[in-house]
């Protein structure tokens, strides 16, 4: 009994101190095999999953490659598989394929190989969430030419297939058919070895690999959903990366990495209802929200106030934008304004929040709501949990619904904005709540145009929607943290949030 | 008559008005006095509280996020901290107790209520009632409380009303096993069969007889599920189908707090602390009532401290 | 005795079907998968798609007659989730699950009989106060509090005991998990076994045995803890059931992959196979904890044993 | 009484306290008395009287708290029981003291077997072996006459008799051979011809081992059966003490008078006629009366085709006015009779008229009406009535039942009457059972019975848990309601004396059956029934001569020790 009181009565100010008074790995394990702490288990290790964070940070470009690689700097495209590729014709595109390339079960990468690959993952009866997010309205016909030249066809043109490409994974030609493989194969520099449900994942290193031969020998990776844990893990050596924490577990310079991860917060303007459907309101919102309050204190200090749906890495951010300042007496002047013409301002807007969206979330949405109600808005809040988001977030909307701003976020770290505005701003889009015609024009000229040309048609977009439309009430770039065992010699980056390429880690 | 006089080991004290023998009571035993104090504390906060500090709890100050605790730099209010958003611990504290205290008396009652008189009919009629009753119990026992939150919650929207549904759904099956076994012995008694010779019908047997004597059972059981509740609502909140934001519960509190244990341990702590003592309060409370109440057992608070015992 | 268990077995047979009908059809007010497992930008046409291949469009009835066909096979569907059968995912976990259980309600047991005994014999002294006291704050503690302090202070400041995970036997793994685990079963029972020990105690046979000669550890752990267990028992199990049907907070914190994790998992991603098959697999496990109380008690009480 | 060694055991001044309600309570007020081998004492008193909690505080087993000592002594070969530290007096208990009580099966441990809690004495004070001391254990079970001991010493105490378990104890208690013995109440809960066995039992170990033997009792009858000498009990105070048969002869004190005179049975027989109407039809007849408990088992409780006889083939008359005993030991169907004529259980077989109407086929609001014509009294005055009710509330619910018996307005005033009635006084309206003595709730139940104003209240051992002096207050109010009601009594017991004492006849049962029915003169003076003959032999009387001469009878050698 006395334990447990010396615990509730000490370990307070110990427990706060804690973290303070870490020294990095305790009892860190000398060999050269990293042990990586997801905040979740995998589901399934199916390749053809890999554009789910914790199922990406262990396939993608460790087990399985892609034929193109995204650099998530600048959203340009690096070969990987694919050592070159040009358009054929509009239709048309033909990658060069890597030669000597070895899968890890003994057979050849080549192009009938990886046709094998591309069927498999955009077989229209699996639910392959790669499929799902990058192909959904697009057809590829794949061919083999010859043994190292891929010919891709599509039906309608896409000009940036090179792109598309970077986000499918090629897996050997012995895999199962359906999806939901327990042993997937690939090319990339480690090869799978074993999962234990509930326990861990395990990687080894492939000696076959046509690549530079990787410092690390193998990964293990296991889960926690507590931050506080994963944290604690790499703390005291019993992990070495911990790829996403909380912001306030993040209290060790020395070992704790901030990224942008691609995300954009935002809250959606649902511009069908009232008083919403005002662009003076609509105004009123994003002057009554004190950003740089937010920043630092429930947000890290180092996200960015956003004005695009997209990060600035993705080709088609307009840098021109201005971030909404913080004006509440102009928001006020607004809406008495509004209210002048008979807007029904005073109708009750909900702020939709999901919880867990991204960390402090409910706390982001209960300073919204403060904020909003100092402006003079009739609001209240509603936390509510994913399913029930979606539901509301997505076509078809309900037809009783009220005005509700909903809080959303949004991940493009494929290289370009077209994966962003048709859903999110076209009239089809299937979670708009705009219908623009200029909008929509644009959407479609971008889409079929390439190189700087679509990279100012897209820009000419957000220029449409940030000073036009005012669909949003724009927050923040976002940032995860990464927690590294100093024993490592890793920076994460942008892509840290999908992938996490082990043969990047290098020893101290 | 006379020779009957003391035969009985029942002395027939002087009647003396009935508060000053409660307090009296309840002064000779200091833990139980503690808590009855604690608790009209509690409940004042609870009625008081919201009308009171209802503006200071939600004033949001991001300056003062995570503010420590135990200083009076920024005046008494401040006394607990300041929570995520800057908010006075104490005031959110006090102004939480309304929702706390209602939620976790409205699920308690309610599956006291709903439970005891399921239990009561279950255990008098016997036969495929009582059977049906007694499944219903196994039942609801090995029903994962959270997929019928997830149900109701869905279904309806996340209301105060609907969470007491949910919570009280869940503790139902104690009370019904409880009354059952009790009615099952309290109906052999010689007194319900007296009153069957009376031509008492069953429902009269019930509720005039029975029931009242499972009543004392029931409460003390229904002390400790204060807790039990209490931490539900918290676990619920935590997994987003409880309270939310902005109404506060200690649980949610508790809960929103959890993501701060290292940098501020204070934002779980108190309510923590204050679910804690509630629940402590109440059950020192009716074991002090359990005793005070019971003929038999009454001299346990008045014998003379120092003694033995 | 014999009869009686067996009617106690067709009792839980029927709460068990009851349970699965219940569990089924509330499920399916929990709304459509669909949007939990596909993409945000997936087409309307991909989610028709999904539902049609995983029969969310037929009629609740067709999607229940079917789970009986399954059933009466012993096959309670696949894991939208994660792929593989229900059962396969169900049966990983109910060994942990029932691990922590069993070591938590061992330790719980005789830590609480020890102290709740010692209370009850002197009633209302210090050690009576402080062990009631003590036991019902730390049955009203918030378990996940409890478990990150615990971590932070004996894994990361200390360096005692690793923060988190499952070690086989390793004991150094067991400790913190077992530990926060059994503060709530450990308080209650306290509290029961001081309660019917203060019965057991006052009750006649006591006098008799002291009337002996029978030394006072003797009246207390041999003639009255045997009569007093009867109602311990039944809170254990309770307590253990508890346990059995979920220690989500631990196996969450600490990585134990437990059925409790599971389940919760399951109804969030609304993964109906996972949740009927871990409902049904729990629920018989814990009408069969149910039934061995029911030996228990015959083994404890031969007044039960005659009857 | 010169020549005789000194007392084995002496107490001195002891007093016993108990912290209640409203103070401190003197329990035991300083008494005392000396215990000589081979002599049994009689401690007599009635419930209160501190006879039982002087025998727990010389064994040190005293409920502390709330009880304490608060001086005195009990010198035991003259060492001070009370002043020893608790190792050495537990030494001591068992092995050189013991004692037996009352409620055997509360005093026995229910969970462990008989033969293992008779060995724990053998274990604990002679650390003999687990199996030898097993083999002990059935050897004394032969010597306290338990049959099959080699069987029976695995079984629990539940699954052995009240006569066979009070052996038991006595087996428990004797198994170090102590030098005394203290009976509380050894005979108290057990059928007469049971308690004559344990006497006996307890006559025959005591002079084979030349033990002195303190005998607490109630009961004057048993008293005079074994008692050499005796000491009277009231209010914590020896009132009176010295030989039997000196005490019984030529009893000294008031309340020793007092409890002499209210001895039931000890009257000439009622010389009463029952005013009964010639040809009227009787109130009650009832004809072939059975209940059957088939004895079922398996899951579907398949019947086995056995069948307990409860009750089998009952058939009386009772006409208005009229009394009648029903006598029986433990098990012999008087009460289940009595439920089934209370309508609480449905009878086998059988039909039993009341008022000319079939008791068995009446539903609704004729049966509402019957109801209002037949009351009851329990046995146990403390369960009987409901805690939480107050005792208007208790006297009033049958006409809140009945509606329009009496009308809400009048209801306070009739409780008042009804409880002068009864012997109660109108401020006992207000106050709840718990702060009533047995007798006055007997007296309040009475009460209840009566608010219907019944033609016939069915007494189920109404005075059986009653003190002697209380039970004969009882029975005169029953005696004058019927007088002056006209009511008729079916008036259930085991105790042959109280029978005697208000029956105008008296029915004999045996196992399901009448086996003898006649005339309370009839029943008492001329017994036919070898079973009736048995009955009356076996139960003690409060005259020492008589029952010295019947257990000469029996063949049991007494070695009187006169006093004085």
């Amino acid at each position: 009994m006395k334990w447990r009181m010396t615990l509730f009565g000490l370990s307070l100010p110990l427990a706060a101190g804690a973290l303070a008074m870490m020294i990095a790995g305790g009892a860190v394990a000398q060999d050269k095999t990293v042990t990586v702490v997801l905040s979740e288990e995998p589901d399934i290790v199916d390749p053809c999953e890999s554009s789910r964070s914790n199922i990406g940070r262990i396939v993608k470009q460790n087990i399985t490659e892609t034929l193109t690689e995204i650099d998530p700097k600048d959203g340009s495209i690096t070969p990987r598989l694919a050592t070159a590729w040009e358009q054929v014709d509009e239709l048309t595109w033909r990658f060069t394929l890597r030669e000597g390339v070895k899968f890890h079960d003994g057979s050849d990468f080549n192009a009938e190989n990886a046709v094998i690959a591309i069927n498999r993952t955009l077989n229209p009866n699996q639910d392959c969430e790669v499929r799902l997010k990058f192909f959904g309205n697009i057809k590829l016909m794949p061919a083999a030419v010859d043994t190292y030249t891929l010919e891709v066809k599509t039906e309608t043109p896409q000009p940036i297939l090179p792109t598309l490409m970077g986000t499918m994974t090629i897996t050997g030609p012995k895999t199962q058919e359906a999806k939901g493989t327990q042993n997937p194969v690939g090319t990339g520099p480690y090869k799978f070895v074993s999962w234990t449900p509930g326990q861990e994942v395990v990687l080894e290193r492939f000696d076959g690999y046509w690549g530079d031969k990787p410092e690390a020998e193998g990964a293990r990776y296991i889960w926690r959903n507590e931050s506080a844990v994963r944290a604690a893990m790499v703390a005291t050596g019993e992990a070495d990366i911990a790829p996403n924490i909380a912001l306030q577990d993040a209290t060790d310079p020395k070992m704790d990495f901030s990224y942008f991860n691609s995300e954009t917060s935002r809250l959606r303007i649902d511009l069908t209802r009232a008083p919403l459907d005002d662009i003076r309101v609509r105004q009123a919102l994003n002057y009554a929200i004190d950003r740089e309050a937010m920043r630092g204190t429930i947000f890290s200090k180092d996200v960015v106030p956003s004005t695009n749906l997209v990060v600035p890495s993705i080709s088609g951010h307009n840098p021109d934008l201005k971030v909404w300042p913080y004006d509440p007496a102009k928001a006020k002047e607004l809406l008495a304004a509004a209210k002048a013409d008979g807007v029904p301002v005073d109708n009750e807007i909900t702020i939709l929040g999901r919880l867990g969206i991204y960390p402090n979330a409910t706390e982001a949405m209960e300073a919204t709501h403060a904020m909003l109600q100092e402006a003079g808005f009739n609001v209240k809040l509603q936390m509510v949990e994913v399913n029930q988001w979606v539901d509301i977030f997505t076509r078809p909307y309900a037809e009783d619904r009220g005005p509700v701003l909903q809080q959303a976020q949004h991940d493009n770290n494929s290289g370009d904005a077209v994966f962003t505005v048709f859903f999110k701003y076209g009239c089809e889009g299937p979670q708009s709540t705009i219908c623009d015609k200029e909008i929509d024009r644009l959407i479609a000229e971008a889409s079929a145009a390439t190189g700087d040309k679509r990279r100012e048609l897209w820009q000419a977009l957000f220029r449409r929607l940030h000073e036009d439309i005012v669909p949003d009430v724009m927050m923040f770039h976002m940032v995860g943290y990464t927690r590294i065992n100093p024993r490592l010699d890793f920076t994460p980056s942008l892509s840290t949030n999908s992938e996490l390429q082990i043969s990047q880690i290098k020893f101290n | 008559m006379g020779a009957e006089r003391n035969t009985a080991a029942v002395p027939t004290a002087a009647p003396r008005s009935g508060a000053r023998v409660v307090l009296g009571l309840l002064w000779s035993d200091k833990f139980a006095f503690v808590a009855a104090l604690f608790l009209i504390f509690v409940v004042s906060c609870a009625v008081f509280g919201p009308l009171l500090l209802g503006g200071t709890a939600t004033s949001m100050n991001l300056r003062l996020r995570n503010f420590p605790p135990f200083t009076l730099d920024h005046g008494w209010l401040f006394v607990l901290g300041a929570d995520s958003l800057g908010r006075s611990m104490l005031a959110r504290l006090m102004v939480a107790s309304q929702n706390t205290i209602a939620v976790a008396a409205a699920a308690v009652a309610f599956a006291m209520t709903v439970g005891g008189v399921l239990g009561l009919m279950a255990g008098f009629l016997g036969g495929w009632f009582g059977n049906i009753v007694m499944r219903l119990a196994d039942i609801i026992m090995s029903f994962p409380s959270l997929l019928i939150a997830v149900v109701v919650l869905y279904m309806f929207e996340p209301r105060v009303a609907n969470l007491v549904l949910v919570l009280g759904i869940t503790r139902m099956p104690i009370y019904m096993r409880t009354s059952r076994a009790e009615v099952l012995e309290i109906r052999e008694r010689p007194f319900v069969a007296a009153a069957r010779v009376m031509g008492a019908s069953s429902f009269r047997v019930v509720f005039r007889h029975v029931a009242p004597t499972v009543l004392p059972t029931l409460t003390t059981i229904a002390a400790l599920d204060f807790a039990f509740v209490m931490l539900a609502e918290s676990a619920l909140s935590f997994l987003g189908i409880g309270i939310q934001p902005p109404e506060i519960t200690w649980g949610l509190m508790v809960a929103q707090g959890r993501n701060y244990l290292n940098v501020a341990w204070w934002l779980a702590f108190f309510p923590g602390l204050a679910i804690m003592l509630t629940t402590l309060s109440l059950n020192l409370l009716s074991s002090w009532l359990r005793i005070a109440a019971d003929p038999t057992q009454r001299w346990r608070l008045e014998i003379p401290r120092g003694r033995d015992g | 005795m014999g009869t009686y268990l067996a009617r106690r077995a067709v009792h839980s047979f029927v709460s068990l079907a009851g349970l699965l009908i219940l569990v089924f059809f509330l499920a399916r007010l929990t709304g459509d998968p669909t949007n939990l497992y596909l993409p945000l930008d997936a087409t309307l046409e991909a989610r028709q798609e999904f539902a049609e291949r995983h029969g969310f469009n037929d009629p609740v009835i067709v999607q229940f007659g079917r789970f009986l066909s399954g059933l009466a096979e012993f096959d309670l569907g696949t894991s939208i989730r994660k792929h593989r059968p229900a059962a396969d995912v169900v049966l990983e976990a109910i060994p942990v699950t029932l691990g922590l259980a069993a070591v938590t309600m061992i330790v719980a047991l005789l830590g609480a009989i020890v102290v709740g005994s010692l209370a009850a014999y002197r009633p209302g002294r210090i050690f009576d106060r402080l062990a009631s006291v003590i036991s019902l704050a730390s049955a009203s503690a918030p378990d996940f509090w409890v478990a990150i302090t615990a971590i932070l202070l004996f894994a990361v400041t200390l360096g005692w005991l690793p923060t988190s995970g499952t070690g086989g036997f390793a004991i150094e793994y067991w400790i913190m998990p077992i530990g926060v685990l059994l503060i709530r079963p450990f308080g209650l029972m306290v509290q029961v076994v001081r309660g019917s020990m203060l019965t057991a105690l006052s009750s006649a046979y006591v006098k008799t045995a002291r009337a002996k000669g029978v030394t006072e550890r003797a009246v207390i752990f041999v003639h009255a803890l045997r009569n007093g267990m009867l109602p311990v028992i039944t809170v254990a199990s309770d307590q253990a059931a508890g346990i059995a049907n979920g220690a989500v907070i631990v196996e969450t914190i600490f990585g134990w992959p437990g059925v409790g994790k599971l389940m919760i998992d399951s109804i969030l991603y609304r993964d109906f196979a996972v949740i009927q098959a871990s409902i049904l697999i729990t629920a018989a496990v814990i009408f069969t904890i149910n039934i061995v109380v029911d030996i228990a008690y015959a083994v404890l009480d031969p007044r039960i044993r005659h009857h | 009484m010169a020549e005789r060694a000194a007392p084995i055991l002496e107490v001195r001044d002891l007093a016993v306290a108990f912290h209640t309600l409203a103070g401190e309570l003197d329990a035991v007020d300083g008494i005392s008395f000396d215990l000589h081998r081979g002599e049994t004492l009689a401690i007599l008193g009635e419930s209160g009287s501190g006879k039982s909690v002087t025998a727990a505080a010389i064994m040190g087993i005293l409920d502390s708290p709330p009880g304490f000592v608060r001086g005195g002594q009990a010198l035991l070969d003259g060492v001070d029981l009370l002043a020893l530290s608790e190792g050495r007096r537990r030494d001591l208990l068992g092995e050189r003291i013991a004692i037996i009580f009352q409620d055997t099966l509360a005093h026995l441990n229910p969970v462990y077997s008989v033969g293992w809690q008779i060995a724990e004495c053998f274990r604990i004070h002679r650390g003999v072996g687990r199996a030898e001391a097993y083999e002990r254990a059935v050897d004394l079970m032969r010597q306290t006459h338990i049959p099959d001991p080699e069987r029976r010493a695995r079984d629990y105490p539940h699954q052995f008799s009240g006569g066979q378990r009070q052996r038991i104890m006595i087996a428990m208690a004797l198994a170090l051979e102590p030098d005394i013995l203290i009976a509380d109440e050894p005979t108290t809960a057990l059928d007469v011809t049971v308690q004559a066995q344990i006497l006996d039992l307890l006559i025959e170990l005591r002079n084979a081992r030349n033990m002195g033997l303190i005998l607490i009792t109630h009961d004057l009858g048993v008293v005079a059966e074994i008692a050499d000498r005796l000491a009277v009990m009231f209010h914590g105070r020896i009132v009176e003490s010295g030989s039997v048969g000196e005490v019984f002869a030529d009893p000294q004190h008031a309340y020793t008078r007092r409890l002499m005179s209210a001895i039931p049975g000890r009257a000439p027989p009622p010389l009463r006629v029952a005013t009964k109407v010639v040809g009227a039809a009787p109130l009650l007849e009832v004809r072939d009366l059975a209940k059957h408990y088939e004895v079922t088992s398996g899951l579907m409780r398949r019947r086995t085709g056995d069948v307990v006889k409860a009750v089998d083939g009952v058939s009386f008359d009772i006409q208005r006015g009229e009394t009648l005993g029903v006598v029986g030991e433990s098990g012999s169907g008087k009460t289940t009779l009595a439920k089934m004529l209370l309508l609480l259980e449905p009878p086998t077989s059988g039909s039993a008229r009341f008022g000319g109407e079939d008791l068995f086929t009446l539903k609704g609001p004729d049966l509402l009406h019957l109801r209002r014509r037949m009351q009851v009294v329990f046995q146990d005055p403390f369960s009987s009535l409901n805690p939480r009710m107050s005792v208007a509330e208790i006297i009033a619910e049958p006409w809140s039942i009945h509606d329009g018996v009496v009308p809400k307005a009048e209801r306070a005033d009739r409780v008042v009457e009804l409880l002068d009635r009864v012997g109660l006084a109108a401020e006992h309206a207000r106050r709840y059972p718990h702060q009533f003595s047995g007798g006055q709730r007997q007296r309040i139940a009475i009460a209840r019975a009566l608010a219907l104003a019944p033609d016939l209240v069915i007494c189920d051992e109404a005075v059986s848990a009653l003190d002697v002096s209380i039970q004969a207050q009882i029975l005169d109010l029953l005696k004058s309601l019927r007088d002056e009601l006209g009511l008729a009594y079916i008036f259930i017991a085991h105790d042959l004396a109280v029978v005697r004492e208000l029956a105008d006849r008296v029915a004999v049962m045996k196992t399901g059956k009448i086996v003898e029915l006649g005339t309370t003169a009839q029943i008492f003076d001329r017994p036919a029934h070898p079973y009736t003959q048995a009955l009356l032999g076996a139960s003690p009387l409060p005259d020492p001569e008589l029952m010295a001469e019947r257990r000469q009878r029996r063949g049991i050698g007494i070695q009187m020790v006169k006093n004085g």
